[in-house]
């Protein structure tokens, strides 16, 4: 690679632009923010007129395939992050086999999400809008309020998760065509913020799906 | 011990123990209205993985201009929005009588 | 977040000497330009199209209006139209207006730059642009939405035969677009400054800029989740808005209101920005209180975020928190008229001349005051408990839009023109339009605020007939408004190709866009300028002696 | 074409003398702005060979003034404002209550004698009214321009709105949120009569039952009485181990399950039929069934009427 990386007629070095990618980044997460923000208040909203029946649905969920998604996505976030630290080495191959496992652990949570807990909500009757909905009587109007959030919520996680494996896949295979270096990684750097902040929509979903309401 | 490795073990254990508090905390008998408290070790990781893994001290100063931004506009939509639910009181009946 | 394949934004050849408009005659080297003065260019056909779309829906509600019965005979057509006037008008007019056209113009040049910080997503946002409004003209166009551009539930939810989902998709993607052109603004105006341009330097437009962008960045997300929540309620006939269920209609309206009025906060700031570049200029003075204009505009970016709540004094909110939104209303209010003063000063001891962009700010000045005032009355709460869902509401609201903005954008279109086309409008004509606008404005609106006070609620297809006479000359004033609205688009077709040749300067501004030849080069500047002085550095008035200028 | 609104209710002057207000001020900073802007135009005009003299070099000064001036203006606007709209707000003692129905595009009120109308509305003058509003659709909007008021009605909530009208004759009633098709025909009248000919009026059309007597017979027929234990004769009403008795609920506070108490207004009455989980009584099973799907608005409020009536006397 020449010593000095080709960048954008309008910047007038590379690291500049770099940087200003990566604040670039940082301002799309910022509305990413606010996008899941209309979300919390939504479950503000229905939680506060339909306490009994909320918690009554926080303790449908299964909190064991919660958990370990959580643990899985905690992982993948730092597997990528080390990948990140060898490249800032220049070693590419560490590279590419960290970026691999972070996607095989965003595949792991797919699985376990999309493949594992929603099919067995649907079989237990917990679709919000099912006529035979599981949860009747007093409390149903929370319970149905709740699988709304519930379903809302983790698909638009699924989607925000797809996309950032799809910008995996983008990393991949530029550090296989060997286009990054110690100077020039700045792909590899924004893909890992837009990870981690899948990692943090997670995080803040976690508790309000599966924690609050869960004890008697 | 490569530099900077020893800066994603903290986090990452840090957010493991946080999950764990988490987790717990979501077992203590509370009552119905001091539950989402639960979410305090949530801010916590959420905190730690941007310090953690997005190093958000490093980079131009507007990196942490933006960050802090999204959570002050976060703030002011979840607080100012929750202000009515939370002031509305439902339509009230002076006390026609007390028994 | 620059998409990687760096070989595309290439310099071509011929693009030092030359204009960007002779760099490329294809079709390909428009639609595929990444230069971000012919987005500017794409972006203003595109939104003069829908504004006379718009305009049309207008015009067909007003003759609607003349007759207590309504003209058109079907309460179902007029419910569409005049949802039609809104989302047009809001969405693919009203806010992306300056921004995208007059803003992806001068920003750069304003810099100093060569182009914004990514200009391939400049691109991208076009097309999201167009699509977003291709979907939203087919939803109206298939059938319509009867809904009104507020989209309350559950009318929209459960009760609506309109195409509310379809709309909804198109002003989803619309919304993206805003997101991105807000951040590309912000990145650029952070990132991309000339050396010597300090952000004390910096024009007054590119600080309005810069506030509209954070407001378009931070607010455009949450209308994303409502409308996404609003079309999966109408799909699946279960949401968290439906009452039946326990959910809260109001939550709807907290979430719309509080993209929406940071939205009108996006319509009116560019016209600040406008106006503070066209007074400077046509009193050859520098502005009066520059940095309390900038920080007016930064405090305004932070503050509209507070109030949304005054949309809702009588929709069911608690009162303590009526109260509250009240208060923080009124406290949005004064950095505006901290602007107005501003302006005023800054004529004062000035040597002003009377050309058509001059003629716009001016017009701007007053009717923006009668429509900033109004506001107050609106953020009383008990006067608010009788003028809101009346005509009062909608005269308040076209004060600012099309009093305000719509003049500003036609004072900056001229004001920029001859940088933009390398050629110069015809000045009378320019005038006499000007002329034309304000007095139809004034004979179509001024009228809804006496209706408005009468207590004649707005979005009615047939009214009593105490109200006829007013609505009959609101009516004859609207067909006014709208011939003054063609008039532009004959005179600046015109100029496009017999205008005379326009110099760097016309108006012997200061600013780094005209220090480059009209129309600029591709690369904007042949070596990027060194900023020493201040932004409105106009010879002091003293040391002006006689001057015919 | 009438030019000006009548002011037919106690609030509505003093809402007038608020538009004043606001006329007046606007009116003085439009003559400010306008006369500064002209003459700065004219005097500082290009041609005009007027020496214009040293520029004011600090302009703080200035912009400190205005802006004080302005936030000093704003806050008494502000207080001005809100402190007729929380008198506005706050429910008037023993004022007379009709609920208000409002369905898509008619308005249907009922006194509490079961008179009932359709768009229009009878109301006594000087008598503080408690309008008890709920919609069974989309959200509409209560509004008499000439009593300078209006509220937003909900679908399964009740809203109120109270008013004093203070002079008799006809008045204008719209519905002022946008609500689907025939929203502009969504209009009626409110007749302010003097007392004895609302008296006159109220006996007049009486016939229906009242709406108490109603509620007795829904009451029975749809069970209530095998756990509410009152029987048909209205006698002496025990309670009985399932469910709590309700002699005398009305308007008495009542400890729910989740450790707090509350009132037993229309709302808890209202609620406890169609989501009774949501208030469970301290000491009993959630068992009682919503009967959200079986009973429509109005028979909710004539149940709720017949409840109130079963209250124990109490001083008037």
């Amino acid at each position: 690679m020449s010593s000095t990386v080709a960048h954008d007629f309008q910047y007038e070095s590379a690291s500049y632009q770099a940087q200003t990618a990566v604040a670039g980044m940082w301002l799309f997460l910022a509305t990413e923010v606010l996008f899941f923000g209309g979300m919390i208040l939504t479950w503000i909203y229905s939680r506060h007129w339909n306490q009994l029946g909320f918690d009554a649905g926080v303790r449908q969920t299964d909190l064991s395939i919660g958990t370990l998604n959580t643990f899985v996505l905690v992982t993948s976030s730092f597997v990528y992050a080390l990948g990140l630290l060898f490249i800032r080495e220049g070693n590419i191959r560490q590279l590419i086999r960290c970026c691999v496992v972070t996607l095989v652990l965003g595949l792991i949570f797919l699985a376990l999400k999309f493949g594992v807990e929603w099919p067995e909500d649907f079989a237990h009757h917990l679709f919000p809008s099912a006529p035979n909905f599981k949860i009747s009587g007093p409390s149903e109007g929370g319970a149905r309020l709740f699988f709304i959030f519930y379903f809302i919520g983790t698909a638009l996680h699924g989607v925000h998760m797809v996309v950032g494996i799809g910008l995996l896949l983008w990393v991949i295979r530029r550090a296989r065509r060997g286009e990054f270096s110690p100077s020039y990684h700045t792909p590899v750097t924004v893909v890992g913020l837009y990870w981690s902040f899948v990692d943090i929509v997670w995080l803040t979903l976690y508790p309000l799906i599966y924690l609050i309401g869960r004890g008697r | 011990m490569k530099p900077g490795m020893m800066r994603l073990l903290v986090t990452w254990g840090l957010l493991i123990l946080l999950g764990g508090t988490e987790l717990a905390a979501s077992y203590l008998p509370l009552a119905r209205c001091w539950r989402p408290l639960v979410m305090i070790p949530g801010v916590l990781m959420v905190l730690v993985v941007s310090i953690g893994f997005m190093e958000v001290k490093k980079g131009p100063v507007i990196v942490r201009a933006f960050a802090v931004a999204a959570m002050f506009w976060l703030f002011v939509l979840l607080a100012l929005g929750s202000a009515d639910p939370l002031t509305r009181t439902n339509y009230y009946v002076p006390d026609i009588h007390v028994k | 977040m620059s998409m990687g394949m760096t070989d595309m934004v290439k310099i071509s050849d011929g693009a030092a000497e030359g204009s960007y408009l002779t760099d490329g005659w294809t079709l390909r080297s428009w639609l595929l330009s990444t230069d971000h003065k012919r987005i500017a260019l794409l972006y203003l056909g595109s939104i003069t199209f829908f504004f006379f779309i718009g305009g049309a829906a207008a015009a067909l509600v007003r003759l609607n209006l003349i007759v207590p019965e309504g003209l058109l005979g079907s309460a179902e057509a007029y419910n569409r139209l005049f949802t039609m006037h809104g989302v047009i008008m809001v969405w693919f007019f009203l806010v992306p207006a300056v921004p995208v056209t007059l803003g992806n113009f001068l920003i750069p040049l304003m810099l100093g730059a060569r182009d914004l910080a990514f200009p391939r997503l400049n691109l991208f946002t076009w097309y999201l642009f167009i699509t977003g409004g291709a979907i939203t003209l087919w939803a109206l166009f298939v059938g319509g939405v009867d809904t009104g551009w507020t989209f309350y539930t559950p009318l929209s939810t459960t009760y609506s035969q309109g195409h509310v989902v379809l709309a909804a998709v198109g002003i989803f993607i619309s919304g993206f677009a805003s997101i991105a052109t807000g951040l590309n603004f912000i990145v650029s105006i952070h990132r991309l400054r000339a050396p010597g341009l300090t952000w004390y330097r910096m024009p007054v437009f590119l600080w309005s800029i810069y506030s509209l962008s954070v407001l378009l960045v931070l607010a455009t997300p949450v209308l994303a989740i409502t409308l996404l929540l609003l079309a999966l309620e109408r799909l699946f006939h279960i949401g968290v808005f439906d009452p039946a269920i326990g959910g809260d209609p109001l939550l709807f309206q907290h979430l719309f209101w509080f993209y929406s009025h940071p939205a009108v906060y996006i319509m009116i700031l560019p016209g600040f920005g406008v106006v503070s570049e066209i007074i400077p200029t046509f009193s050859r003075k520098s502005i009066f209180g520059y940095k309390f204009v900038v920080w007016a505009s930064v405090s305004i970016a932070v503050i509209s975020f507070f109030v949304w709540g005054h949309h809702m004094f009588v929709a069911g909110t608690s009162v303590y928190s009526a109260v509250l939104f009240s208060i923080l209303s009124y406290l949005v209010a004064v950095p505006s008229a901290i602007k107005v003063f501003n302006w005023l000063g800054t004529m004062h001891k000035g040597f002003v001349r009377f050309d058509a962009p001059m003629l716009y700010a001016l017009g701007f000045i007053g009717l923006f005051t009668i429509g900033g005032l109004t506001g107050l009355w609106v953020a009383a709460l008990a006067a608010d408990v009788h003028l809101t869902q009346t005509y009062f509401v909608v005269a308040h609201f076209h004060y600012i839009m099309v009093g305000g903005m719509v003049s500003a954008f036609f004072g900056g279109l001229h004001f920029w023109w001859p940088k933009i086309t390398g050629r110069m409008y015809p000045e009378m004509w320019a005038r006499v339009a000007a002329l034309i606008m304000f007095i139809g404005f004034n004979i179509t609106f001024f009228p809804q605020f006496i209706l408005g006070l009468l207590g004649m609620p707005r979005r009615y297809f047939s009214y009593s007939p105490d109200f006829q006479v007013l609505n009959v000359l609101s009516s004859a004033g609207a067909s006014v408004l709208a011939s003054a609205y063609l008039l532009p688009l004959a005179y600046l077709t015109w100029s496009l190709f017999h205008g005379e040749r326009a110099p760097a300067n016309p108006w012997g501004a200061t600013g780094l866009e005209w220090q480059t030849t009209s129309p600029p080069p591709t690369v904007n500047f042949v070596e990027i300028p060194v900023v020493t002085e201040g932004p409105y550095a106009y010879p002091p008035p003293e040391t002006v002696h006689q001057q015919n200028v | 074409m009438k030019w000006w609104l009548p002011q037919a209710s106690n609030s509505a002057a003093e809402t007038d003398h608020l538009l004043w207000g606001l006329v007046l001020l606007s009116f003085a900073v439009l003559a400010l702005v306008f006369g500064l802007m002209f003459r700065y135009i004219v005097k500082y005009r290009a041609g005009s060979g007027l020496d214009r003299g040293a520029v004011a070099k600090k302009s703080w000064i200035f912009e400190i003034t205005w802006t004080a001036a302005t936030l000093l203006i704003f806050f008494g606007l502000f207080v001005w404002g809100a402190d007729l709209y929380v008198r506005l707000f706050e429910t008037p003692k023993n004022a007379l209550k009709i609920y208000v129905i409002a369905k898509q595009w008619m308005w249907k009120t009922e006194h509490v004698g079961g008179q009932r109308e359709i768009n229009a509305l009878h109301v006594p003058v000087g008598i503080p009214i408690e309008l008890v509003m709920t919609s069974e659709d989309v959200i509409h909007d209560f509004s008499v321009p000439a009593f300078r008021i209006k509220h937003d009605v909900l679908p399964d909530r009740y809203e109120t709105l109270s008013f004093t009208a203070n002079r008799p004759g006809t008045y204008e009633l719209y519905c002022t949120q946008f609500c689907g098709l025939d929203h502009s025909k969504m209009v009626g009248e409110v007749v302010v009569l003097p007392q004895p000919q609302f008296q006159a009026w109220l006996e007049q059309n009486g016939t229906g039952d009242t709406l108490a007597a109603a509620g007795r017979i829904l009451f029975t027929r749809f069970g209530c009485g095998g756990c509410h234990g009152s029987n048909a004769t209205g006698s002496e009403i025990e309670s009985t181990v399932r469910a709590p008795s309700l002699a005398g609920l009305y308007g008495s506070p009542v400890p729910l399950s989740n450790g707090t108490v509350t009132i037993a207004d229309e709302r808890y009455l209202h609620d406890s039929i169609v989501a009774p989980e949501q208030q469970i009584v301290a000491g009993y099973a959630p068992i009682m069934p919503s009967f959200a799907g079986q009973l429509g608005e109005e028979d909710l409020l004539q149940l709720v009427a017949y409840i109130k009536s079963l209250a124990s006397e109490r001083p008037q």
